[in-house]
């Protein structure tokens, strides 16, 4: 039997973050810096060199490698540029937060690598077994990150919750790929893709299909399979949940685009309804639940429901421009996110997690930036013009109306009313409530970070405006990444 | 012949299923569990995948599964409150999984699909199933196999990260955490604020 | 002649500007004397057109001087028709004005509110010229409401006072009813002919005048009638006609001069001019002017008996205001446009002079209006008296007095006037006459004759007025007692107004043209008043009144006992000031509440706007409650999204 | 012979069972994760089956991947179990609703 | 010179100055208040340049065109006509009256958060009116309602938050609809261009739904009835400032969203759904009149005018249909249009005056309840009669600005129906009633209280500013014809397009 060694170099950022994970590994090892300075600078630097090299070396036509389970296209590399430096970000939060509550240890780096290494996978993942495996490195990684808080009260239940439903997933996502091959006779994409396109009755595939979707539903937090969204963003470490809600979200935007476009494609007919019921479902419940939430983490939670409804729209389009559309909407809004799960983490400090929507109370009195970069934030998941949210939802919408799905985009838009409302009650709070007469104001969170996590955030905001003003950039990108 | 024998252990498998879920004990379901795995795995080799069939019992009956009683045991759950409510949501639960079998059955006993009609050829008795697995392992499946190797490592470093206690008895200085600490810190002020509607209407 | 036209216009209101907006820096005295002068001027510039017009050979004047608003073909403009009406009507109103300016300067002399006063009333001159010299529709609609501000400003001159401000937002309120009724006639004859020229809609009213509109589906109406009587409505509403009347007598609640202003040569005659001016479109809809004639009839009538029962002096007149209204307007319904005109005429010298007079008594008697606590006061007010007593016999219409001229012309040119009606209004002015000289006699004796029934602080400084006002009154008191005998002959019986084509009479056998044929001056007219009923009913009025309230006071009671009921319901004005009031605008008020909490607040607000929020809450509330925390529920929401998925979107496929 | 239906509907019997084991459950989480070693055993009984009867070999590498993975996953639930434990004393189902609503 | 950059020099340089004075944020009052005013004024010497570059019945001018989302399809265009023009010049007057209000220490709690929250406002809503780019136009439309948001929220009065609240999503509801309909029609015509739009030749079928989105988003702005109770708690709660630009400006929004957008793309639609507007615009006279009169909070009150007032101009807008569209005699829908278009311009006069008035009144007594105030001429007899003054004309009296505009209407509207002009017509009587009792029963009669008899009159600031509108308000009302002018041809030319558009579906 021959053996020969295959092409690595088609995989060269996954390699490239691989080796340097492990040299994060190591060099933690070896470093008592309590302040794990190298390991974050090291791990921040591996992370943006991801985005270099993936930018760098995949972008063009595709390609496909290693016998069918990767592939080298342009879509592969935005995404992961998108994952790596939203986890950088992610990253860039952290310290802080974690060193005040004695959790800045050097397997927090490591587990953010090695899921920002299963969202690389997914996103090249051209086989169902690659996607798979690609989901579980990213998911294990962050149950252990869920959990990483072992001594909060929260932390471990979110994490048994995420954890379980997660396999619970899986296992449904499994059994939906068991059908698809069966139905195929092959786990790769391709051949999948050209089985879809000729079978006469695609029952089974579809069959597959609609596991399929549940997994990648629940991963992208879409209603009805949204329940663990809410708890495990509550329960999980800020700066975990602004991870959470951030990269893996493009990360599972590439998994659906993988799985139902390049893959099964050609169902998406029959597809379209389902993706439609979960898009208005997500809209509805996400929208809905909002508005009656007291805690901020569980709010945004909500409200990423609800935007996970938005990107299924996008979705149910089924044209490039949709698919172009749900993916500008996952990386602009994981911007948005993590502005305001930042904002979060850098008005929290030992002892106090500024979580509640209260806790807010007097912000523009206090910190009037902070209360703009809020203030930018929230109108941008308003989606209010001038901010990078609008384009977001009006991408969505364009291709939702140009796909004939104006009763959706009517629905999408009156439900983007209702959600504006909790946000307005966030703002409400920040900019017209005042600190309570009597209430001491040093007992209200107050920045405990360093300033260049201050500039970082400013940074954020100020990103979602000037997106919001000039934002061909991103959509062409975004657009040529789907192949417009 | 083989139909019979594939019927026998199905039937105890399913058994075996059926008590995981439903018996009092902790420690029973998983010894049911691994009664399943076993059946699982003759099953498999009558299906041709002796390798996969070898591997469930060593790596699962002979690693996972022992973790499983290793932990339960471990952690010395008292098993007989936790019955409470089992009856009272029974029906709801039987009726959904059984409209699930109704439905995934529907599905694949469709005239439409010809799953009815295939067989299962016998395997090839020329064929090495372990050979032909190793074979693609190595070559075709490199990269999958290299990202499960990543996800044992990841598995390896969550585990510890999650349950290893560092000594905690140690006194260290944390200049940081001294730095950061706050009057609130120490001192709590208690707000007492008058019940307060839930639901966060506008306030 | 155009210059002096902008300079008769323009004077007055620049006089005001002075006057109100400088009047920190003119002061009291500079504020008299710019608007007098500037009244003065325009008083003699308008005796000058009137002569020129008359005498001198001016040819009347129709000039555009200012384009106000041009939209497409619809030119809305500002310009000048001045002929024989308009002068005689500039004259009246200037000089008037100008006895009231001077009046004023003793009148309200220690009022804070000086300047503002002279500011208001040379306003109130330029709204009242723009009114009559205006050209076109649009103009007078403007002057028109100009006219209502002012007054409404005048009536509440006192804003401190409750009961002037309320007056004074009835009185625009109740106007602003007939403006509308004046805005929609213009709305229909701009719609008509696209113009609101009044020389260009005669003309085209003339080639057309069996025109039709539609109002209410099918059903034509002629575009004559329904502008009229929506012009009328107008005319009601300013001149005070019932029901549109009620305004007037709160209006008492100004300063007298404003009184005298509103009520002889402004305002309340912008009604009267207005259906003269559009003789030639009333000319054309017989059914407008039957309705004008019965409510001008009703108006002469019914408020004349009101002033019967009032027992404050300024109201008494106020309401023989009303009544004499009613007779120039029923003039006007019986084509006896001259008759209605030179009633207005000759009232508004006898009619200011009687404001004046009165507004000496009550500046003398320091802002005491009661009768009932005044009384002999002829001794100590001598001037005042007689001019009083001048205006009365004006009034009442004696014999040779002005105001006999013209009442007795319109009375009889009703009397000869054909129909139903008008024998109806023929009788209802007959008895008109008894009561308005019952009524003035009654005001007369019981103010200057009988016992001084005054409180001793007030006959203590009582003494006649000073020249500033009893020259105005002496002023006035000539043309009230010798301007009929004079003018009667060409302006009332002659083609005075006629001949440049300031009024139209189409039909050749009206009652004043009967009258005009058989007139033979004015001995002869007075003589043959002898042989009608007019003359000695205002007799009886008058010694009825001796009787009552000089003669036999005693006899009073018994009298009047069995007429108690009436004299409650003139007391209420027969409900009308109830009404009002209660019915339309408390109703008003109570619909308005009724629609902000029913409409706004529970139905609208409520039921849709926060109804629907609160269904939002509520949905959330309950999709809130099925997150419950709980493991199992989860995974088993999610399980069943499975199967609603396949149930839905796949097991479809299989059975379809 | 055994017929391909027999082992999908085993797996549907097995999957069935262990999703339903997972809501029906309110006792140990342990279960929980024994429930899903019953999901995935059903699924690798799918791919068995159909790797069979399409003599197609992909199948039993994805099971192998499978089990490979399951293994990792149990091994990270069962510390995310003992984290719960030592956390709360009891590894409850029911009482693991601390956030809701 | 900078003509090519004129329009954008009036979008950027308040939003740009406002975005400066936010920087200079708590370090200086004087500094603030000084930028402010130097920005709000050399805005509003560009809107005056703007005025005198124009040139009536030039068509669109000052055009500016350059890509902005080409992969949308987006552009950064451009351009006034005589519709939009005033329009512009008013907000940049109404913007500079504010901020010389605001520099008062009534506004003393962040300054700079509230000049800047005016002057990026200002920017933006001159991009309301000079956008020809759908999305630029939706762009500008909603984001002004971020910075009127927090105007009121955290200016406003005790119930700020409900009142912004239900404005922001109201509003915000509104315009989503349109939003989907301008995607639907770039769809169609494969561009954003207004004028792109207004060639697309729609079939009714898919014209009806066009209309009613669009009537979503201006019903609400502007606001009509049913959809109109935001109003008057927005107004009654925003402070003065926030209430002069809701009332002077961001009302003409809607209205110039359906001269601009409704009537010529949808012109079928709009015609055969004529009716609904009607009816709506004159239960807006009538009926909110009518509720005017019932309020008791001053604000309210001209909240509840504001809306019966821009129901003259929808009538105006849409009884064209029915009055004889097309040219003829007395041109009914050319009268009927122009007088719903003097009817923006006068009452953005107004509203912002009677507003200023009382907020005036507001910073000495703290209270917007008519029964706390009486006799307030005598204390402050100069503010007294400009509230008259102001009052009188938002009654419609002749010689104001606020009458043209109605008479304009009522006599176009009568072409189309008798009963349209009277119903109308009811405001003369409606109108004089509300205003004229609020008049009575707050300046006028005796001094009511003690707090009354301590007012202090009009300092030089405020008497500046309401006179400059009392002078506007006058000079409108006697010399219309300097509006009608500049804003006829392009009247004419929309009410060429629509009936030539009715025609070719005839």
């Amino acid at each position: 039997m021959d053996f020969e060694t295959p092409d690595l170099s088609a995989a060269l950022p996954e390699l490239w973050l691989l080796a340097a994970t492990c040299g994060v590994l190591v060099v933690d090892l070896f470093s008592s810096d309590p302040r794990r300075t190298v390991t974050l600078y090291l791990a921040q630097g591996a992370l943006l060199v991801t985005a270099v090299v993936a930018l760098a070396t995949q972008w063009g036509p595709a390609e496909v490698a290693f016998s069918g389970h990767y592939v080298v296209d342009s879509l592969g590399a935005v995404v992961k540029a998108a994952a790596v430096l939203l986890s950088a970000l992610a990253l860039g939060y952290s310290r802080p937060y974690l060193s005040e509550r004695g959790l800045l240890q050097g397997e927090y780096y490591l587990l953010t690598l090695f899921a920002s290494l299963g969202m690389l996978v997914i996103a090249s993942g051209a086989s169902l077994l690659t996607l798979y495996l690609g989901l579980e490195l990213l998911s294990l990684s962050l149950y252990a990150l869920v959990g990483y808080h072992r001594d909060s009260p929260r932390a471990p239940e979110a994490a048994m919750k995420y954890f379980v439903l997660g396999a619970l997933a899986s296992g449904i996502l499994l059994y939906g790929m068991s059908m698809v091959y069966g139905a195929s006779a092959s786990l790769e994409l391709r051949v999948i893709a050209d089985v879809a396109a000729h079978h006469e009755d695609p029952l089974l595939l579809l069959f597959g299909t609609a596991f399929m979707l549940v997994g990648v539903a629940f991963k992208l937090g879409a209603a009805p399979f949204h329940a663990w969204v809410p708890d495990v963003y509550q329960g999980a470490p800020t700066p975990v949940t602004l991870l959470i809600s951030t990269a893996p979200k493009v990360a599972v935007v590439a998994l659906f685009l993988r799985l139902f476009v390049d893959g099964l494609g050609p169902l998406h007919p029959e597809l379209q309804p389902m993706l439609l019921f979960v898009a208005g479902a997500s809209l509805l419940v996400g929208n809905l639940v909002a508005i009656v939430q007291t805690n901020l983490k569980r709010m945004l939670a909500y409200s990423a429901i609800s935007h996970a409804g938005f990107i299924f729209v996008g979705f149910a389009a089924g044209t490039e421009a949709g698919h172009a559309a749900a993916l500008f909407y996952t990386i602009t809004y994981s911007i948005m996110a993590a502005g305001a799960f930042g904002l979060v983490t850098v008005l929290s400090r030992a002892g106090l997690e500024a979580e509640e929507i209260a806790d807010l109370r007097g912000l523009n009195e206090r910190h009037p930036v902070y209360a703009g970069v809020l203030l930018l934030v929230l109108i941008s998941m308003t989606g209010i013009p001038g901010t990078v949210g609008f384009y977001a939802k009006y991408l969505v919408l364009q291709a939702a109306v140009e796909a004939g799905l104006i009763p959706m985009a009517i629905f999408a838009v009156i439900a983007a009313v209702v959600g504006a409302f909790y946000y307005l009650r966030v703002l409400k709070v920040a900019y017209f409530d005042l600190p309570e007469a009597g209430q001491d104001t040093a007992a209200l969170p107050s920045p405990g970070a360093s300033a260049p996590i201050r500039s970082l955030l400013v940074i954020n905001g100020v990103a979602v405006l000037v997106l919001g003003v000039f934002p061909e950039r991103l959509i062409a990108l975004c657009r040529a990444a789907i192949g417009i | 012949m083989e139909q019979v024998i594939f019927y026998v252990f199905a039937a105890v498998m399913l058994f075996a299923a059926t008590m995981v879920i439903s018996v009092r004990n902790p420690v029973h379901a998983a010894l049911f569990l691994v009664l399943a795995f076993f059946n699982a795995a003759i099953i498999w080799v009558l299906a041709g995948a002796e390798f996969l069939g070898i591997a469930l019992v060593v790596v699962y009956v002979g690693a996972v599964m022992v973790l499983f009683l290793f932990v339960l045991m471990m952690l010395d759950i008292n098993a007989a409150p936790l019955r409470e409510g089992f009856a009272r949501y029974l029906p709801v639960g039987v009726l959904v999984a059984g409209l699930m079998v109704l439905q995934l059955a529907a599905v694949i006993l469709s005239a439409r699909l010809e799953l009815i009609s295939g067989t299962i050829p016998e395997p090839a008795a020329d064929v090495n199933n372990i050979k032909a697995i190793g074979g693609l392992l190595y070559t075709a499946y490199v990269y999958p196999f290299e990202i499960a190797a990543v996800i044992l490592l990841v598995a390896i470093v969550a585990a510890i990260t999650l349950t290893l206690r560092r000594r905690t008895g140690s006194r260290k200085q944390d200049v940081a955490k001294q730095l950061s600490v706050k009057k609130d810190d120490r001192l709590r002020l208690a707000r007492m604020r008058p019940s307060q509607r839930q639901g966060g209407g506008i306030r | 002649m155009e210059t002096v036209l902008y300079a008769i216009v323009l004077l007055p209101l620049l006089a005001s500007a002075v006057a109100g907006l400088a009047g920190p820096w003119v002061g009291r005295r500079g504020a008299h004397w710019v608007t007098i002068l500037a009244v003065g001027i325009a008083c003699a510039l308008s005796l000058w057109v009137l002569y020129g017009l008359v005498w001198g050979g001016l040819e009347p004047v129709d000039v555009t001087a200012y384009t106000w608003l041009s939209v497409g073909d619809l030119g809305l403009e500002v310009g000048f028709l001045v002929d024989r009406l308009t002068a005689l009507l500039m004259a009246t109103v200037t000089f008037v004005a100008l006895m009231v300016h001077i009046y004023t300067i003793g009148y309200m002399h220690d009022d804070p509110g000086y300047q503002r006063f002279f500011s208001y009333i040379a306003l109130f001159t330029f709204a009242m010229l723009m009114l009559v010299m205006a050209n076109n529709l649009l103009q007078l609609f403007f002057a028109w409401e100009a006219v209502g501000l002012v007054s409404y400003l005048l009536i509440g001159f006192w804003f401190t006072r409750e009961s002037a401000i309320f007056a004074n937002l009835k009185a625009f309120l109740v106007n602003r009813v007939g403006d509308l009724g004046l805005l929609l006639g213009i709305a229909v004859l701009a719609g008509a002919f696209g113009t609101l020229h009044y020389g260009e809609l005669f003309a085209a009213i003339q080639a057309d005048p069996e025109r039709t509109v539609s109002l209410l589906g099918a059903t034509e109406w002629r575009l004559a009638t329904v502008a009229a009587l929506l012009i009328f409505v107008g005319c009601m509403g300013k001149s005070a006609q019932v029901p549109l009347h009620v305004w007037l007598p709160d209006s008492m609640e100004g300063p007298t001069p404003i009184s005298a202003l509103i009520h002889a040569a402004t305002m309340v005659t912008a009604g009267i001019f207005l259906v003269a001016r559009l003789s030639p479109l009333f000319e054309h809809s017989t059914v407008a002017l039957t309705v004008v004639l019965i409510v001008g009839a009703l108006t002469a009538f019914s408020m004349g008996l009101i002033g019967l029962v009032q027992n404050d002096i300024k109201r008494v007149i106020a309401y023989s205001t009303l009544s004499q209204l009613g007779y120039m307007v029923a003039a006007l319904g019986v084509s006896a446009y001259a008759a209605g005109v030179f009633h207005l005429f000759t009232h508004a010298f006898f009619k200011a002079l009687l404001f004046l007079a009165a507004g000496s008594v009550i500046v003398a008697l320091h802002h005491e209006q009661d009768m009932r606590r005044m009384g002999g006061l002829a001794r100590y007010m001598p001037v005042t008296y007689a001019t009083m007593l001048l205006a009365t016999l004006a009034l009442i219409g004696a014999p040779g007095f002005s105001g006999f001229f013209s009442k007795d012309a319109i009375i009889e040119a009703v009397g000869h006037t054909g129909g139903p009606w008008a024998s109806l209004a023929y009788w209802l002015l007959l008895l008109g006459v008894f009561v308005t000289a019952l009524y003035s006699f009654r005001m007369l004796f019981l103010v200057f004759h009988g016992r001084e029934r005054l409180d001793e602080h007030a006959r203590a400084h009582l003494h006649e007025s000073p020249l500033v006002v009893t020259v105005p009154l002496v002023l006035l008191a000539v043309p009230s007692v010798l301007i009929g005998l004079i003018t009667f002959g060409p302006v009332a019986m002659g083609d005075f107004l006629y001949t440049d084509g300031a009024i139209r009479v189409l039909a050749e056998d009206t009652g004043l043209q009967y009258l005009a044929a058989h007139y033979h001056g004015v001995l002869a007219f007075m003589g043959h008043a002898l042989q009608t009923p007019t003359l000695y009913l205002a007799l009886a009025g008058v010694l009825v009144a001796w009787l009552l309230y000089l003669g036999r006071p005693q006899l009073r009671g018994p009298l009047t006992a069995p007429l108690r009921p009436l004299q409650r319901v003139l007391e209420h004005g027969y409900g009308f000031d109830g009404l009002f009031n209660r019915g339309l605008a408390g109703g008003g008020r109570a619909l308005a509440r009724l629609l902000a909490q029913a409409g706004e607040r529970w139905l609208i607000d409520g039921a849709l706007v926060n109804g629907t929020a609160r269904l939002i809450g509520r949905a959330a509330a309950g999709v809130r409650y099925s997150q419950t925390g709980l493991l199992y529920h989860y995974a088993f929401v999610m399980v069943l999204g499975l199967l609603l998925l396949i149930m839905l979107f796949v097991l479809r496929t299989l059975f379809a | 012979m055994i017929e391909l239906s027999d082992f999908l509907i085993l797996g549907a019997l097995l999957f069935s069972l262990g999703v339903a084991g997972i809501f029906i459950n309110r006792k140990n989480v342990i279960l929980l994760l024994m429930c899903i070693e019953l999901i995935l055993l059903a699924v690798n009984i799918n791919f068995i089956g159909f790797s069979a009867y399409l003599g197609d070999i992909a199948g039993q590498i994805f099971v192998f991947f499978i089990l490979t993975v399951a293994a990792a996953e149990a091994a990270i639930g069962l510390a995310i179990v003992v984290v719960l434990f030592r956390s709360r004393g009891d590894i409850n189902v029911a009482s693991l609703d601390v956030m809701k609503g | 010179m900078f003509e090519g950059w004129l329009l954008s020099l009036l979008i950027w340089l308040p939003i740009l100055g406002g975005a400066g004075v936010l920087a200079i944020g708590r370090r200086s009052l004087g500094g603030v208040r000084g930028a402010a005013v130097v920005v709000a004024s050399g805005t509003f010497l560009l809107a005056a340049a703007l005025w005198l570059a124009f040139e009536p019945g030039g068509g669109m001018q000052l055009v500016e065109q350059r890509d902005w989302v080409p992969s949308l399809g987006i552009q950064y265009y451009l351009g006034v006509d005589g519709i939009s023009m005033p329009l512009v010049v008013l907000t940049a007057l109404a913007t500079l009256l504010v901020v010389i209000a605001g520099c008062s220490d009534a506004i003393h709690y962040r300054v700079a958060q509230y000049m800047g929250a005016f002057l990026i406002m200002e920017g933006l809503m001159i991009g309301v009116f000079v956008a020809l780019d759908a999305i630029l136009f939706y762009v500008f439309w909603e984001a002004m309602l971020v910075p009127m948001f927090l105007l009121i929220g955290i200016w406003g009065g005790a119930n700020r938050v409900y009142a912004t609240i239900k404005f922001f999503l109201y509003t915000f509801l509104g315009s989503v609809l349109m939003l989907i309909a301008f995607l639907y029609m770039r769809w169609e015509v494969g561009s954003f261009s207004v004028l792109a739009f207004q060639e697309l030749d729609l079939g009714l079928d898919v014209q009806v739904p066009i209309f009613l989105a669009l009537l979503a988003a201006f019903a609400v702005k502007i606001p009509m009835w049913p959809v109109h109770t935001w109003l008057p708690d927005a107004h009654t709660e925003a402070p003065t400032g926030g209430s002069v630009i809701l009332a002077a400006i961001t009302l003409k929004m809607g209205a110039y969203g359906f001269l601009r957008y409704a009537l010529p793309i949808v012109p079928e639609a709009s015609a055969q759904l004529a009716w609904l507007v009607i009816a709506v615009s004159l239960i807006a006279i009538v009926y909110i009149g009518l509720v005017a009169i019932a309020q008791t909070d001053m604000k309210r009150l001209i909240a509840y005018s504001s809306i019966a007032h821009m129901g003259f101009a929808t009538l105006g807008f849409f009884v064209i249909f029915q009055a004889g569209l097309g040219g003829g005699a007395g041109d009914g829908a050319l009268t009927a249009m122009t007088g719903g278009y003097v009817q923006l311009i006068s009452h953005g006069f107004i509203s912002a005056a009677l507003f200023l008035c009382v907020g005036v009144l507001y910073d000495r007594m703290h209270t917007r309840e008519i029964a706390a105030y009486g006799g307030v001429a005598n204390p402050m007899p100069v503010f007294g009669a400009l509230f008259v003054l102001f009052a009188l004309a938002n009654a419609g009296l002749p010689g104001t600005s606020g009458f043209v505009g109605e008479l304009l209407v009522i006599l176009g509207s009568y072409q189309a129906s008798f009963w349209y002009a009277a119903l109308a017509g009811l405001t003369l009587v409606v109108g004089a009633a509300y205003s004229l009792w609020l008049v009575k029963r707050v300046v006028f009669g005796p001094v009511a209280n003690e707090e009354v008899a301590g007012l202090r009159d009009l300092d030089r600031r405020e008497l500046a500013l309401l006179s400059v509108l009392a002078v506007l308000v006058i000079g409108l009302g006697i010399y219309p014809q300097a509006l009608v002018t500049v804003a006829e041809p392009a009247l004419v030319e929309l009410l060429d397009d629509v009936s030539a558009a009715l025609t070719a579906a005839r």
